[in-house]
């Protein structure tokens, strides 16, 4: 309880820049490593590590579960989404050339796109996990 | 939009499942699965007309040269499959409504139609891919939800059976990876019709005999061919019934295409065939499989285990078919696929309708049901007889293009086996038949009503099937055969 | 390299302390990684296989038994069929081009990714631009995947809301 | 270091993947407690990412980012592919594991034996 202070203290620190971070390594994705899963991942440790610390209870106030719910099949919905809308544009299925009057712009944004709903699945699908697996007692 | 339809056949199934996620509610979630299965069903007959009439369909997704990015492939083959699969799921969306409902909880029924979505959705797209990694992309999207849909079964059992069809299916596509690791360190491409073109040059190379090894046992554990078979029995037995007439149907039937295709397309029939022992290893093991599962099938009490058991040598007769690849051999090979989808349909909705009045198929418990459930239990008998292959079920035709193929070849022994594995099958099919037409009503039974419209009307769609292609066989042989031409055909 | 094949013998005995085992050997393997120039993966390795993995294998623990009783059947089939396996695997790796050449077939016939992404995306991370633009289909699969494991996590581990679902016959 | 190795032995890096491959499949086969088994089965996929990425290396070479300083970059593409690989492995795994939790929480154990014997008593 008395460690419990610090480490309070510490992940509420932390947290903001481990978003940044993720966020960071989101939209640096296409200058250095790094892209919609792996920023993904990062984002959901900051909140896991915050459910750890202040509790589950506290973390499904901050990230209700029926949001983290939603949002997983969204991720895919703008994935696919992109796909859809480049069809509509008159290219193939996923053809961002066609986003664009300038293909190579059109790229940029579909690439882009397409990773926001990499992230949006991946951290949300952690953080189900997350709860799925905390959520469960001890068994039997 | 009609140039769009290959990527449409996978995209449908795949919003109806996100779709069915977000509506989180056991009525819109089915209303939603009802109209993908039948939306991807319409898109897979008109491809399959387009192939007819037009050739091989070619899709770029991205845009980009299929040297670059992904390319998706339709010819007739692929084309049959794909209607078969659509068309299993279109024609389980009623059957599924009571059935679910009555064995899954109501808070996760909307989450089992996403499932069974996407279990559409990864078996759709093997079968339509051109690109090697991306047949394991979907392979894996296929299975993941198979083993959620299996561990969904109302018996504890279903957990562990879930769990090992993990453990070996994942096995199953690590080998296809490691396999197609090879395939692309030779020849430096993932597609594979030009994995074929370039393998012409490199034949016979150490690597490329690695990479058939691999990838042909990774797809045998998910075709479950004789000894890797295990899996499947638990699987089938305690999955939720809608759960097994889906994937009975169609899940190993997308391995035996994915299969056909590395053999012929991407090794090519003469390489394989002519070079390596393949040939007599796959019948050994086909033989094998006909004989040995349809004993164990025999002394099964659960029905489902039992009609599992035949799968696993029904298989053994699909593989046979592939094996003798000749005109004649794959022709009925293939036409088996479709056949053997039909029948296990038919089969597994007559027991999940059982399972929806006695709970479980325990062969004492259906003693008597005919007189109980007399629809249900004419379409068992109807579909059982097409398993035998009795004239005038599509069991025949298939046995009929074997035992042709075999003489054609010259191996009269091969005819002599299969019409004697037949017996087997007889005996089976004979001791059900026994319990639910000739004895007593058990005290479960006495309780039983006849099922519902909901399920008897896709029951009677696929057992009525199975005789019209057994009387008529123009359509789905002619077909097979068109697919079989194209197969031999295709350049090594 | 060689620690993480050693210790992946370590591993080979039992206890809980497997998790943090594979989480060591998952921070190796990106260590590898990086020496082979695949930075983007290793960065997914680290966090994923030395974080997401070893999480959630201890979070399992936690839920279920932490020792592992002595295996009763031989070990002679796994011996095989894992002999046999490796024995096909030399064979085949033996005749593949060795390490770091640059002229082998997936080098020289495989698509020229690095020439013309700048022109045709505009993205200089290359994986980013096959990821996303050239094979951004089977990145979308992937995330149908963990969609996929993410809803039947789900289903298989979410407290129902009213009747308990145990069966039993 | 990479270059000391690929001098010492060209196919050293191959020889160490298959050791891997083998361990991982050997743990998944014969080992009867379930996590251990899943365990091994991520060391078996694990493995396979060296086959991909090894080839793709050239001595010499560097990452695939663009940059006018460098004229030879390793491979993207078996980089994608094993990304991909990564995420169903991840997948795949934490299914398994769910699975597992199910299991232990139906039989009370997560060893393939006792679970076996149990089913066969009722």
């Amino acid at each position: 309880m008395r460690l419990d202070v610090i480490l309070r203290v510490t992940t509420k620190l932390i947290l903001p820049f481990m978003l940044l971070f993720a966020v960071y390594v989101q939209f640096h994705g296409d200058y250095g490593p790094g892209g919609g899963f792996q920023a993904g991942t990062i984002a959901a440790a900051g909140f896991i590590l915050y459910g750890l610390i202040f509790g589950l209870p506290a973390m499904m106030r901050f990230v209700p579960a029926a949001i983290v719910e939603a949002l997983i099949p969204l991720g895919v919905l703008i994935f696919a989404g992109v796909g859809v809308y480049s069809m509509l544009n008159g290219g193939n299925f996923l053809d961002y050339s066609h986003l664009e009057h300038d293909p190579v712009h059109g790229q940029e944004w579909g690439v882009f796109l397409v990773e926001l709903g990499v992230f949006i699945t991946v951290s949300s699908t952690m953080i189900a996990i997350f709860y799925a697996f905390a959520g469960r007692g001890r068994g039997e | 939009m009609l140039q769009h339809l290959p990527v449409l056949q996978v995209m449908v199934p795949l919003f109806g499942a996100l779709v069915a996620a977000l509506s989180r509610r056991p009525g819109p979630s089915w209303l939603v699965m009802t109209a993908a299965s039948w939306i991807a069903l319409a898109i897979s007959v008109t491809l399959m007309h387009q192939v007819l009439t037009g050739g091989v369909i070619s899709y770029h997704i991205g845009g980009w040269d299929p040297s670059l990015g992904i390319e998706y492939r339709v010819d007739v083959f692929s084309a049959l499959i794909l209607v078969l699969v659509s068309g299993i799921a279109a024609v389980s969306a009623p059957f599924a409504h009571r059935s679910v409902a009555s064995e899954i909880p109501e808070d996760r029924i909307a989450w089992f139609y996403t499932m069974y979505l996407l279990a559409l959705t990864g078996l759709l797209g093997i079968a339509i891919t051109g690109d090697a990694f991306n047949a394991f992309v979907f392979l894996e999207v296929s299975s993941l939800s198979s083993y959620a849909l299996i561990a969904l079964g109302r018996d504890r059992r279903a957990l562990v059976a879930a769990y090992q069809y993990l453990i070996l299916g994942t096995i199953g596509a690590t080998f296809y990876v490691i396999g197609v690791g090879f395939l692309y360190v030779t020849t430096g491409t993932l597609n594979l019709g030009l994995i074929g073109e370039r393998l012409a040059a490199v034949e016979s190379t150490r690597p490329v005999l690695t990479a058939l090894a691999f990838i042909t046992v990774g797809i045998s554990l998910k075709l479950a061919l004789f000894p890797l078979h295990v899996w499947l029995p638990n699987a089938y037995a305690y999955a939720p019934s809608t759960a097994t007439v889906f994937l009975a149907a169609t899940a190993t039937k997308v391995a035996i295409y994915l299969f056909v295709r590395y053999l012929f397309t991407v090794f090519g029939d003469r390489f394989v065939f002519a070079e390596l022992p393949i040939q007599q290893v796959l019948i050994v093991l086909s033989v094998a499989a006909i004989f040995g599962a349809g004993a164990v099938a025999i002394f099964q009490s659960d029905v489902k285990r039992m009609f599992a058991y035949s799968s696993v040598a029904q298989i053994g007769y699909i593989t046979l078919g592939i094996a003798i690849a000749t005109q004649t051999g794959l022709t009925g090979g293939i036409v088996h696929v479709i056949n053997h989808g039909l029948i296990k349909g038919a089969l597994f909705m007559a027991l999940g309708a059982v399972a929806l009045q006695v709970r479980h198929c325990h062969i004492e418990e259906l003693a008597g049901l005919g007189q109980k459930m007399p629809l249900t239990m004419s379409a068992l008998v109807v579909a059982g007889l097409g398993l035998i292959g009795v004239p005038g079920t599509v069991g025949f035709i298939s046995k009929w293009y074997l035992i042709v193929a075999s003489f054609e070849v010259g191996w009269w022994w091969l005819a002599v086996l299969i019409v004697a594995s037949s017996l087997l099958t007889v005996v089976y099919v004979g001791r059900v038949v026994e319990a639910v037409w000739f004895r007593e009503p058990s005290e479960v039974a006495r309780g039983a009503r006849e099922a519902p419209l909901s399920m008897l009307i896709p029951m009677w769609l696929l057992a009525g099937a199975t005789v019209f292609f057994g009387i008529d066989a123009n359509l789905t042989a002619g077909i097979a055969a068109k697919a079989a031409a194209a197969l031999l055909g295709s350049p090594g | 390299m060689l620690a993480a094949a050693t210790i992946a013998i370590v591993r080979v005995r039992n206890l809980f302390a497997v998790a943090v085992l594979f989480g060591i050997y998952s921070f190796l393997m990106a260590g590898v990684l990086i020496a082979l120039d695949a930075v983007d993966v290793a960065m997914t390795e680290a966090s994923v296989g030395a974080g997401v993995s070893t999480v959630l294998m201890l979070g399992t623990l936690y839920l279920t038994k932490t020792e592992e009783s002595k295996p009763l059947h031989s070990a002679m089939l796994p011996l095989f069929v894992a002999g046999v396996t490796g024995a096909a695997l030399i064979w085949g790796v033996s005749a593949l081009p060795p390490f770091g050449e640059a002229n082998t077939a997936l080098q020289v016939m495989g698509p020229d990714y690095m020439d013309r992404s700048v022109k045709e995306t505009g993205i200089p991370n290359v994986v980013t631009a096959v990821l996303g633009s050239y094979r951004g289909y089977d990145t979308l699969g992937e995330t149908t995947v963990i969609f996929t494991a993410g809803i039947a996590v789900f289903l298989l581990l979410r407290k129902s809301s009213g009747r308990k679902r145990r069966e039993n016959d | 270091m990479i270059d000391v190795f690929s001098e010492l032995a060209s196919h050293y890096n191959q020889y160490i993947t298959v050791f891997l491959m083998v361990a991982g499949l050997y743990i998944v086969i014969a080992r009867g407690n379930m996590v251990k088994k899943l365990v091994g089965l991520s060391l078996f996929q694990t493995s396979v990412y060296l086959l991909y990425i090894s080839p793709a290396k050239i001595v010499g070479g560097t990452a695939p980012i663009v940059d006018p300083r460098f004229a030879v970059y390793s491979n993207p593409l078996p980089h994608v592919l094993i990304l991909t690989a990564i995420v169903v492995g991840i997948a795949t795994l934490a299914l398994g594991l769910a699975l597992v939790v199910r299991i232990n929480e139906a039989y009370g154990s997560i060893e393939e034996d006792e679970i076996f014997e149990r089913d066969q008593d009722h």
